[in-house]
Formats: structure tokens, sequence, C-alpha cells
């Protein structure tokens, strides 16, 4: 194709960049040897979520918005439950905390190893796709087929499925696990900590692009545990602020070249996903294992790389293994209760539900009229607070390499997309907050 | 409990060899099947289920007699799953085949009468084993008339071998169309035109008659008009088959199953089986 | 003998029936024997544009809600020898469609407030109203094990089955506690099985994601909702989530008990 | 026929010895209510259960199971389960056993089912009396299927102290012996065992159908505006033939599996209910309403299979359908009307 350096007056277009989800395209636009504009286009259809919303009984939010994004739908369940909880002073029992919390971190764990394997180990190995890469390293393959069925198998057992779970309601679960059940679960944890392990060393001997650049991180936390369920929100210059205060933090905006809102931080593009939270959370609070593996990977040196995004999902992936082993253990001593999920006011309420999903921090906020109906809602996604972000890395990173062959210059643009690990379908829906002029 | 029945009906199918494929018209085709180890032993009007693996199976009237090779014929129109891909079958290809089933034509009760077939398109196939039975044992059996129907001439199943059964089997046809370009020399109009130009012995002839339901209906009123006795009529119907055995249920109607006690009934029967002929 | 081409297409959708497929997991290497996939952006890269992809095959996934999805399907519909309507989305409209009923301007006003004019939408269809559709996938989303089986049935070059029993008699296969004896409710009575009662089966009531079994009992169903204190409304909202677009007016109607 | 007696504490050795030997299904609690499972642990059975969800049909009839398997590349042909262990049913209540004879009577009929039969040859069952009626809806002291009738090895009424034991079968004899678990009763057993068996016959006493001409009448109202009726109140989900002991109807699918290497015939429960049970190729449909296929369902169980197998009526009332149903149809109320109408119940007439 185009393999001579970006000439002096060029566009540089990558339609429907492949291996992300969702359809973005990316545009450079180049005069006189300099980078005029870089641009991330979304062109994924919108969805109008928060017009959907409107009209609908509370309760049956979560089961809508997990439609929002099948990569993550159970990350949008848990922060639409959330919302309406919070909205109602619901106050979950601690065995519906430990299983909600199993099912989210299950989901990060199987997210993170569709994308390291199928995403991004493919540019590692420098093969189109994962097909490929099956048959010339078919062990590589089975292992993610193995992790990914390993935390899919989880959610099945406790919420029936992983795309659009079944029992996740607000209040509880509409079906509790069998402990014999639970103890599959641990009874082939021991398998799959066998292999996050090759999967440590593999990514190890992965080189990532090195390009630095400064930005704020935003991520959900707590004191005492690496945050994915629960928390305040902190970046890396603010202290703690309430989630319902979230939009006194982060600004969005519509923009002309996309279906999706930008996001900013005061005016400043901001990144969140793995890395921010490995940032904020600090590797004191991850399992000692994930520690070692964070050191393993250097995951220290590449806090301002954006490309240390790949190398954060492995350690949370990690830590994620150790944390499910250790919720499921927790959910076996209490004595499963069979409790029945909670009755929801039919009254006005208002509420935000945050959680950490893959990619970052996840915001569904609803408003309820006197019937206990939806009447307005807002739903931020985090691709949608990358976005800004990605588009600046690039117009950083595109200067830095624009003396390579443009085949080149355009698969590590495409890299770069790929390793915030962009949910671009998730990310186009609208939202009803402050535009900027 | 283990009161234990021999084994009989088996969903395992044997494996039979297509020796010969030929197409009859653009939608059927005619094989020519041979199993490995045995004669398929069976008796004009009764059926196989016949399979491909992993594409199904579907129940098909035997198209020949016994009395003809040690193989037998299949037509099979081609509608669906089974029946395409097994149009995509060649000579030398291998078919599965369980059976057969069903209990046949009425040949004892034929026997010294005058036979009357009524064919309506696909029913000149499971007939045609009638047919061939009879040009075989000609002289145990009195005046035989076959009537033929079609949509048009290029639809007419067998017309090769009509000329062969009347002039060696002494077999009287008749075929119709319903519509057809020049050049066709025989009738034009629905086969039950037919009826009342034959002639007919009412207490003398058997009928058996195979086509679709909506023939049944009108071909019934004719022959009663030339008061052939209910208990002289025959009729094959066809129903979902799933087992071939009388315990899947699809082909029940009313009490009785087809792949038993069919798929030729006695129109006498028929009347008090409310869901056979509506 | 040649391997089935397929290919993965999404319009407006979550993209979760294209997830489906791959967490087929330990039968995805299997499946690879049997069919080459031409296009799945999701998790490939190829040579060539988004949609010049020859198919044997074309799964699509998402509803038409926009110009662009229109013709998009309308080349993967000529370049494809079958389509697959692939989940709910692109059988239904699925929850895409609930749309529909707030009107295209309300609802681009809500999310986008004064910037609504750069935002393009029209009416969400399925796909089968702008293409012919050979075969359906049904489910929100679709089941992994009908899914592997369409899969091989294609390879093999016959029509994949399709069942229509209502969800009701695959529930009592799994021998779950009907929803109606516990108190709730549910709509499987009427809707399209297939998925083995997965929502009964872990506590939930259908909602319809398979759209209406054939020749549905709606007045008897309004009559088993309003008993457990539904009223109309809350019976429009139960259908509308999947169902919107999907269910004839007259059905509709005796279903939520509108006049 | 030997009688035993079995002291109370050695049930779950029984269940132990045999879960050994079979696959064993017995009754255990799920969600409140109780199913037919395959047993882990003897002690999960409960021997206190009202009726099940699903009858033990599927332990001789999976809900779907592989009939006949080929390997495509070799050619070869697999016969499926070669190695399994015949299955064995414990505790199981009188309208089941009922029902399982009717199963085995359609299955069995020449031609005999193979597969059915390979599956189930050298099958167990243990029967377990009921002393009173489980559920409201339960009828079958109208069927007159409150007894046993002899398809068993081994039936189990409870009394004093543990269970009075009929043993029918040679296997059931060869078990009791065996095992060691059981007593030869004492005098006051068998009397007190005479006056449980008839304190049963008095419970179950009250009959609201006309056995001896129910077959017989039903299809004389076969034309009937009931029918129309009825339909107004069923779904045509098929529920209903799904938790009948002795409805049968299968359907049959091949089905390709692991990469089209192996090509499965596959069968797994129909439904008479359902809209596509008699469709054919090229769309005719013999049933295509409503009415006609709960019409068929109603005749199948008074009267079709009734006839076909020398029966007075083939539903062993188990009160499952009229349970689960959720337009609350009940072959019950529909024999008595039909009854009513023909002037020949043991009601009124009409
Ligand atoms: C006794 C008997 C004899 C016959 N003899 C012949 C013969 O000699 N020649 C011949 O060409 N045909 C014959 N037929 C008809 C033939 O069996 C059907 O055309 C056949 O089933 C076609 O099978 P298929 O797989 O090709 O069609 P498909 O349409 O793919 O049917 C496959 C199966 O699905 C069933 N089915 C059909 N429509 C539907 C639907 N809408 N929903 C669900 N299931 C459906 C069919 O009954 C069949 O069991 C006979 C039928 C019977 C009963
Ligand atoms: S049908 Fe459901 S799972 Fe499939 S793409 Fe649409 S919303 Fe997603
Ligand atoms: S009778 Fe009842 S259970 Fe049976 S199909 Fe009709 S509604 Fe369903
Ligand atoms: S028809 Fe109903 S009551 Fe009779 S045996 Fe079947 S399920 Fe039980």
């Amino acid at each position: 194709m185009h393999d001579h350096p970006l000439g002096a007056d060029r566009t540089m277009t990558i339609e429907h960049v492949a291996r992300v989800e969702g359809h973005g395209n990316i545009v450079v636009n180049i005069r006189e040897g300099v980078v005029e504009e870089v641009r991330l286009e979304i062109v994924e259809s919108p969805r109008f979520f928060e017009s959907m919303l409107v009209g609908q009984d509370a309760p049956a939010a979560p089961e809508l918005t997990s439609r929002i994004c099948g990569i993550c739908s159970v990350g949008h369940t848990t922060a639409s439950i959330r919302a309406v909880e919070t909205a109602y002073g619901i106050e979950p029992s601690a065995q519906t905390i430990l299983l909600r919390q199993i099912m989210l971190h299950a989901e990060i764990l199987q997210s993170h190893i569709l994308h390291l394997y199928f995403l991004v180990a493919p540019d590692a190995f420098s093969a189109p796709s994962v097909i490929p890469l099956a048959e010339k390293n078919g062990e590589v393959v089975q292992r993610a087929l193995r992790l990914k069925k390993f935390a899919n198998r989880i959610m099945a057992v406790i919420g029936g499925r992983h795309i659009h779970p079944v029992s996740m309601k607000v209040g509880g679960f509409t079906r509790i696990p069998a402990e014999g059940e639970l103890r599959e679960i641990l009874k082939a944890a021991p398998a799959a900590d066998a292999d996050i392990d090759e999967t440590v060393k593999l990514f190890e001997g992965i080189r990532f692009p090195d390009f630095k650049r400064d930005t704020e991180y935003l991520a959900l936390r707590q004191a005492d545990r690496y945050s994915f369920y629960g928390g305040r929100i902190e970046s890396s210059k603010l202290g703690p602020v309430d989630p319902d205060q979230y939009l006194s933090l982060i600004k969005e905006s519509v923009v002309r070249h996309s279906t999706a809102k930008h996001a900013h931080f005061h005016h400043k593009p901001f990144a969140v996903g793995a890395l921010a939270r490995y940032n904020l959370n600090g590797r004191e609070t991850l399992s000692p294992r994930a520690r070692r593996a964070a050191a393993a990977l250097d995951l220290e040196q590449m806090k301002d790389n954006p490309f240390g995004n790949n190398a954060a999902q492995v350690v949370e992936c990690v830590h994620l293994l150790d944390e499910i082993a250790d919720s499921v253990r927790s959910v076996i001593s209490l004595g499963l209760k069979d409790e029945k999920p909670a009755r929801v006011p039919e009254t006005s309420g208002h509420g935000v539900g945050a959680v950490e999903v893959p990619r970052g921090t996840l915001y569904h906020e609803y408003e309820m009229d006197g019937l206990g109906h939806i009447a307005h809602a807002n739903c931020v996604i985090p691709t949608g607070q990358n976005l800004a972000r990605i588009e600046q890395d690039l117009r950083e990173m595109v200067p830095q390499i624009l003396d390579r062959p443009e085949s080149e210059v355009r698969l590590q643009c495409e890299m770069l997309l790929r390793a915030y690990d962009p949910c671009i379908s998730c990310s186009t829906h609208m939202l009803n907050v402050e535009f900027r002029k | 409990m283990s009161d234990a029945p021999p084994d009989q009906g088996d969903y395992r199918p044997e494996i039979a060899t297509a020796t010969e494929v030929r197409p009859l018209t653009a939608t059927e085709r005619l094989f020519h099947l041979i199993l490995p180890h045995r004669a398929l032993g069976h008796l004009p009007g009764q059926f196989v289920q016949v399979s491909l693996p992993g594409i199904g199976e579907a129940p098909i009237s035997v198209s020949s007699s016994f009395t003809r090779t040690s193989g037998f014929d299949l037509c099979i129109r081609r509608t669906g799953n089974v029946s395409e891909a097994l149009h995509r079958v060649k000579a030398g290809g291998r078919v599965g085949i369980r059976g057969p089933f069903g209990c046949g034509a009425p040949l004892e009760k034929c026997m010294g009468q005058d036979v009357l077939m009524i064919a309506g398109g696909l029913g000149l196939a499971p007939l045609r084993s009638l047919v061939q039975y009879i040009c075989d044992y000609r002289d145990r059996f009195k005046k035989v008339t076959l009537l033929i129907g079609a949509r048009t001439p290029e639809t007419l199943l067998f017309a090769d071998e009509y000329n062969a059964w009347r002039n060696e089997g002494k077999i009287n046809i008749e075929a119709t169309v319903d519509t057809a370009k020049k050049g066709w020399t025989g009738s034009v109009g629905l086969i039950t035109n037919l009826i009342p130009q034959i002639e007919i012995w009412p207490t003398s002839t058997v009928v058996v008659a195979c086509g679709p339901p909506i023939m049944y209906r009108f071909v019934m009123r004719k022959l009663q008009q030339r008061h052939i006795p209910d208990d002289r009529i025959y009729l094959s119907l066809e129903r979902r088959m799933k087992c071939g055995m009388g315990k899947c249920g699809h082909c029940q109607i009313n009490d009785v199953y087809v792949c038993l006690d069919g798929p030729v009934f006695r129109y006498d029967r028929l009347a008090a089986l409310p869901e056979a002929v509506s | 003998m040649n391997k089935l081409r397929v290919a993965f297409y999404s319009l407006t959708s979550c993209e979760g029936c294209q997830l489906a497929f791959l967490e087929c997991e330990d039968r995805l290497l299997d499946i690879l024997q049997q069919v080459e996939i031409v296009r799945f952006r999701e998790a490939s890269s190829y040579e060539g544009g988004e949609l010049d992809a020859d198919a044997d095959v074309a799964f699509v996934e998402g509803s038409v809600s926009t110009a662009h999805d229109e013709s998009a399907v309308r080349t993967i519909r000529m370049r494809s020898r079958r389509v697959v309507a692939f989940g709910a989305c692109a059988d239904l409209g699925g929850v895409n469609a609930i749309k529909n009923r707030q009107g295209n301007e309300a609802a681009k006003e809500r999310v986008y407030g004064p910037y609504s004019s750069w935002i393009h939408t029209s009416d969400v269809r399925p796909v089968s109203a702008v293409v012919p559709v050979d075969f359906t996938l049904h489910g929100c989303p679709v089941d992994k094990d009908e899914l592997v089986r369409y899969l091989y049935a294609l390879a093999v070059g016959r029509k994949p089955a399709d069942p229509t029993a209502p969800v009701c008699f695959e529930c009592k296969l799994r021998e779950n506690i009907c929803l109606f004896h516990k108190g709730g409710t549910c709509m499987g009575p009427v809707v399209r099985g297939g998925c083995r009662a997965i929502c009964p089966a872990y506590g939930a009531g259908c909602d319809g994601c398979r759209g209406l079994a054939p020749d549905p009992n709606v007045a008897l169903m309004r009559t088993l909702l309003r008993e457990k204190g539904l009223n109309s409304e809350a019976i429009r909202r139960r259908v509308d989530l999947f169902n919107a677009s999907a269910v004839p007016e007259d059905l509709r109607r005796e279903l939520t008990g509108y006049a | 026929m030997k009688e035993k007696f079995l002291p109370g504490e050695r049930v779950e050795d029984l269940a132990e010895y045999l879960s050994q030997r079979y696959r064993l299904w017995a009754p255990a609690a799920k969600e409140g209510a109780f199913v037919f499972a395959q047993v882990v642990d003897a002690g999960d059975i409960s021997m206190d259960y009202s009726t099940t969800l699903l009858p033990p049909k599927h332990a001789f009839l999976p809900t779907a199971e592989i009939l006949a398997s080929v390997d495509l590349q070799t050619g070869e042909a697999d016969s499926v389960r070669p190695d399994d262990p015949p299955p064995a049913i414990f505790g199981v209540h009188p309208c089941d056993l009922n029902g399982l004879a009717r199963l085995d009577q359609a299955m069995r009929e020449p031609p005999a089912d193979a597969a059915y039969h390979r599956a189930n040859a050298g099958a167990f069952i243990v029967g377990l009396a009921c002393l009173k009626k489980c559920r409201p809806e339960a009828f079958c002291d109208s069927t007159e299927t409150f007894r046993p009738n002899g398809h068993f090895d081994l039936h189990l009424t409870p009394m004093e102290g543990g269970f009075w034991t009929s043993v029918q079968s040679d296997a059931g004899r060869a078990l009791a012996d065996d095992t060691g678990l059981f007593e030869v009763p004492t005098d006051r057993q068998r009397a007190e065992y005479e006056h449980v068996r008839r304190g049963i016959e008095t419970t179950f006493a009250g009959r609201r159908l006309n056995l001896k001409t129910l077959a017989a009448d039903l299809p004389k109202i076969y034309p009937h505006r009931m029918w129309e009726k009825l339909a107004e109140r069923c779904f045509s989900c098929g529920a209903c033939t799904a938790v009948c002991p002795t409805c049968v109807c299968f359907d049959v699918r091949d089905e390709m599996s692991d990469g089209c290497r192996t090509a499965n015939r596959c069968r797994s429960w129909d439904s008479c209910l359902l809209k596509d049970f008699a469709v054919v190729a090229g769309g005719e449909n013999f049933r295509g309403r409503r009415a006609e296929r709960i019409r068929h369902r109603m005749m199948r169980q008074g009267s079709y299979l009734a006839r076909r197998f020398g029966l007075p009526v083939f539903c062993v009332g188990c009160g499952r359908c009229p349970h689960v149903c959720l337009g609350k149809i009940s072959p019950l109320d529909v024999f008595e009307q039909c009854q009513k109408e023909v002037g020949s119940g043991v009601g009124r007439a009409a």
C-alpha cells in the first residue's frame, strides 16, 4: 500500500479501525510536513439509551442498559443497579455485594483477556488477527480461550450468562447459585492460575512502543483495596469526590465529527482504565502475585505511556483471579442464603451509580418521577471519557514518528487506539450535560 | 423391569449405495439403491426413511416393485433439506435407509378384480411399484386402469414408461395435464374429469389413489357418483414422520398412525378419522 | 471441501451477538475448520474495505437506524448468498426500537439538545424490513449453542432448524418453577423459545427477546398479566422492551388492552 | 409376590446399594419443589415428597439424547452409551408407576423402539405408596391409578417403623435377598399393613369418572363447541405434555457436532400442542388450529391411546398438567364434562 513516508500535504485516513469494538475512523491531516489535524471519528450509529430510559420503571433500567454494550454488559448492569439503589437508599446484603463483585471481576477479567489476546497480541506477533495466530501459535490462543471460558463460566453460574446477565437485579439476585456450583469455580481456579502466569510471561516478552505524555488519570478509589466496585472518584491531582459529584469534574461536549461525546476534566483531556486504576490505587493494594507481575512487566516505568494500559491489564488479570477466588470462598463461608431482590418503591428519587468496568469508570445517573418512572437519565461511558485523550495522544505521537513509512505510522496509530481498548458502540450514546460552546 | 422384546425399530440406518441416479423432471430424480446385505423386502405402497448424515431423514415411498431387481427405486422431489441434499448425491454415492415401513397397498384385495389407480403429481411415485407388480403378475388381475394427472406435460413422471405399461402390461392409461402448450395431444383438465369417462363395474373394482389432499376431495366425489363402495377405495396419506414405528406421534391421525397402519387406508375406515381428509 | 465463507457485520447494536461467537471458546477452533471468517471487524484485520467481501453467509447484527446502516445492509445483501438476521436487534428491531415509540425528534432533543441537527437517525427497523433475510437467529443475545448448530447446518448445506415452541415448553423441561406460581409474571407463554428458558431458569420472567411465538394467545396473556396487577401501561412497557415495532398493531392492542 | 419389611433407617442404605449398581434417580428438593434427580448423595433423597415437577419419565426417555452417531472420517457408527449402567428410579408414587408402565407399553409395542429398549434394559423401579392425595389437582382416584398396578420391582408402603415391601420381580427378589436390609414381616406388621392398605382404598374412593365408557364417550363429542371454548384458555405451549408421565411424542433431528466430524441423530421431547407439530413439507398443517390440537391431546389421553393399549384411560391423574397450565385446563374437567354431555357420567346425566 502506502509504504513511503507521508508527503508534504496528505490526509491519512484509517477507516473502520479493526479489532476495536464499534466503528471508528482515524483521520490525520498533514500540511507542509506538519500535522495539522488529528481526528478520531466515531461513526457508530447513535443509540439513544438516555432517551429510551425515559418512561421506564426504575427496576427495568439494568436490563435495558445492559444492551448498551455486549462486552461490558455486567458493568452497565451493575452501574444501573447502583444508581437505582442509591436513589432509594437500598442497601444490598453482604452476599449480594460479594456475588456482584464476582460477576464484575469476572467480566473485567474476560474482557481484558479478550483484548490482550485477540486484539493486542496479533500486533505483537505481526499477525492480522487471532485466526492466523491460532494456526501459528495454537497453544497461545487455546490458553486465551481457556481463561475466557473460566471467566464466562463464573458469570454463567451466578448471572445465567455473561452477555446480558439474567439474575442481577436491583437489591439482589433472582437466583442464588448452589454451593456446589461455586465449589466448581474453585476447582477450576488452579488451572486458570497457571494460565495467567503464562500470560504474564508472554507479555514480559512484548515491547510496547515508547511514548510518554503528561496527563491526568481518574478512577474510583477505596482506602483498603484495589477498587472496582464502589469507592470515590480520585484524580492524580485532586482528593476524593463523591460519585454523585461526577458532573462537577467531568464535562462532556458534542463534537461534530463524532457520534460519541468527548469529556474533559478541568478543560483538559484525561484518561481512565486499567492504567489509571493502577496509578491511583497504587501497587500496594494489589495481591502479592499481581505485585510481582507488575514488577516483571516494569509497569512503574510505563505510568505515563498509554501503551502501558496493556501491561496494566495483564496485572489486573492476575489480581482479579486472586480476588475472585477470595470472594467465592467468602460467599461459601458466609453460608448461602436464599435472599430475594428488594422491593423498589414507586416514588421519586435520584441516584448515581459508579463502578469501574474494563475500560474505566462508568457512571449511570437516573432521576425518577413520583411514579418511580425514569424522567431523566445520563450515562457517562469510559470510552467517551478517553476519546479526547486518544485524539490528544495521536496529535502528540504522530509528529514524533512522521519520518517512518506510512504503513508503520498507520499501524502505530491503530495500536494506540487499541491500547485504550475503546468500546465504541457503548460510547455512542448521548448525554444531557453542559455543552461546550 | 426387563421384559425384553426383540430389537426391532432401530434409528441407525443401513448404508445403501445409489447405483444409478436419473433426473425425471426439473424437480424429481430417480435413485436406484442397493443395500449391502439384503434385499429391501418391501411391498408396493410401503416406504423407507432416507437419510444423509447431519442433514436429516425423510419418508419416501418405494417406487419399484420387489419383483424387478434386488435393489429398489426412490423418486424424490426437491422440496427441502433432505431432498435437496439427496439431489446432490451422484451415482456411487451412499445414503442411509431404514425400513421398509407401513403396510402397503391392498394386493390381496386387488387380486381377481378390476384395478383403478389414480395418481396425482408425485402420487405416481408410490403407485409405480404397484403398476410394476401388476405388470409382472398381470394374470392375477382383471381390467387395470391408470389415471395420471400432472400440472404440465413436462412434469409428468415416468412418461417414457407408459408405452411399456400399456403394451406389455396391458394397462389402460389416461394422462391429463392442467395446462399445456402446443404439441400436447393428450387431455387437458383436472384428473377428476377422467373418472366419468372410464368404464367401471363398481362391485368388482378396487381403486387405489395417491395424490395431494385437495385431489382426494374431488376424486372421492366423482367415485361416489359412480357408486363405488367406500370399502373398495384406498387412499395413500402423507404426514410428518420422525420414527416410522408409531412412537413419535407426528403422523397420528385420530387414533391411527400413518407409519404403522398406513400410509394406504381404506376409505370407509377413514370415515371414522375426521382428521384424515378434511 | 470448500470452507463456508462467513462474514459478521454489525449495524446499530451492542455487538453482544458477535461477542457470543467469540464466546464459543473451546468449539471455536473446530468451527474455524469448517468456516472461513471473511469479515469480523471486532476481532480481526483484513485486506479491503468494510463491506466488500463476497460471503456465503452474512450474519448481520443490529437494526437499521441510519442511512448508513441502510446502504450497508443493501451492499451486504448483494455480496452475500445468504443473509442471517443475527440477534434481536436484527430480527425485531430489539431495544433500539423503543425510540420509535418516542419519536426521533424527541429522542434527539433529549440526548443532543441544541446539537440535535448534527445527528441523523431514522425509525429503527429490523433487517428484514430493508432486504430479504434467509434465516434468523433469535435472542438478545443469541444462544451460543444455537449459533454453533446454525453454522454446522449451513456448512453442510442445509437450512438450520428454527424452533417455534413457546418458552414455557423448554421451561418445563428444565424443571423451573413457573414465575406465575412464584408470584411473578412472565411472557413465556406467548414468546418463541429456543433460549432453553434461561431467564426463568435464573429466576427472572421472560421479556420476549425472541419475539412472539406463532399464533400467540395474546388475550389470555393479557388476562394473566392483569390478574397479577399489571395495567395497560406496564404491559406496554414490557412488550416494548424488545418488541416495540415487532408486534403487529392488532396483537399489540389486544395484548396491552389499549383501545 | 413376596413380602418384606424394610426398617425405616435402612432406606438410605437401599438407595446407596442401588446407586452403586444403577444410574439412580430419586426425588430430591429443588427450590421448594421436588424433582427426580440423579442421586449423588443418598442423604439428598426426599421420601416425603409431593408430586415432582417432571415425572420420572426422563430417566428412561431423556429430554434430549443422541440415538446414534457416526464418525464421518472413519465411517464408524457409535453405539451410544455403551457402558452406562441401566437406570433405576427410587420412590415412585403410584400415578408415576402407572405412567412408567404406559410409557413402556407405548415404546415397546412392536415394533419396539430399539434405542429406548437398549438404554433401559435391566432397569429397576422402587415404588412408594401414597397414603393421601398429594395435591388438590390430582385425580388418581378418578383414574384409579392410586394403586401401583404391578409395574415395579419393589414397592414400599410407609407404616410404623419402616416400609412394607412388596417384591414383584426376580430382580427385586434377588436384590431383597442380596442386600440383607430387609426383614421377614411379623404378623403384627402384616395386620398393620392390611390396615394401611384398606385406608388407602377408602381415602381414594371418590371417583368422578365412569371409566367403563370414557374411551368410547370422548369420540362422541369430537364435533363440539367446547373445544373452541377450551382453546381460548390454551396457549398451545405444550407445558401440559412436557410434565405428563404418559406423553411420549418426540422429535428426531440430525445434527453435526465437533467441527462436522460427527453426525448425530438426536431425539428430544416434542408436543402435539405445538403449532408446527403436524406440518408437512410444503407447509400443510394437519392440526393448524389450537382447538384441534387441545382436542387431540384430550382424545389421546382419554380415548385413542387407552383403546390402543386396552386401558380404561391413558391419563394417570397425577394432576401435573392442571397444575402447570396457566389456563387451568384439566383433563378431569374435560372428561367429566364429556360424560355429562353423553349422559354416562357417575354424576348426573346430561
Ligand atoms: C409415507 C410418505 C411417502 C412419501 N413418499 C415420497 C416420495 O416418494 N417422493 C417424495 O419426493 N416425497 C415423498 N414424501 C414426502 C416427503 O417425505 C417430504 O417431501 C419430505 O419430508 C421432504 O423432506 P425434506 O427434508 O427434503 O424437506 P423439509 O421441508 O426440509 O422437511 C424436513 C422435515 O421438517 C418437516 N417440516 C416441513 N415443514 C416444516 C415447518 N414449517 N416447520 C417445521 N418442520 C417442518 C418435514 O415434515 C420433514 O420432516 C412422502 C411422505 C410420506 C409421509
Ligand atoms: S440483539 Fe441484543 S445482544 Fe445482540 S446486538 Fe442487539 S442488543 Fe446486542
Ligand atoms: S393446555 Fe395449558 S399447558 Fe397445555 S398447551 Fe394449552 S396452555 Fe399450555
Ligand atoms: S394428562 Fe395431566 S393429569 Fe393426566 S397423567 Fe398427564 S399430566 Fe398427569
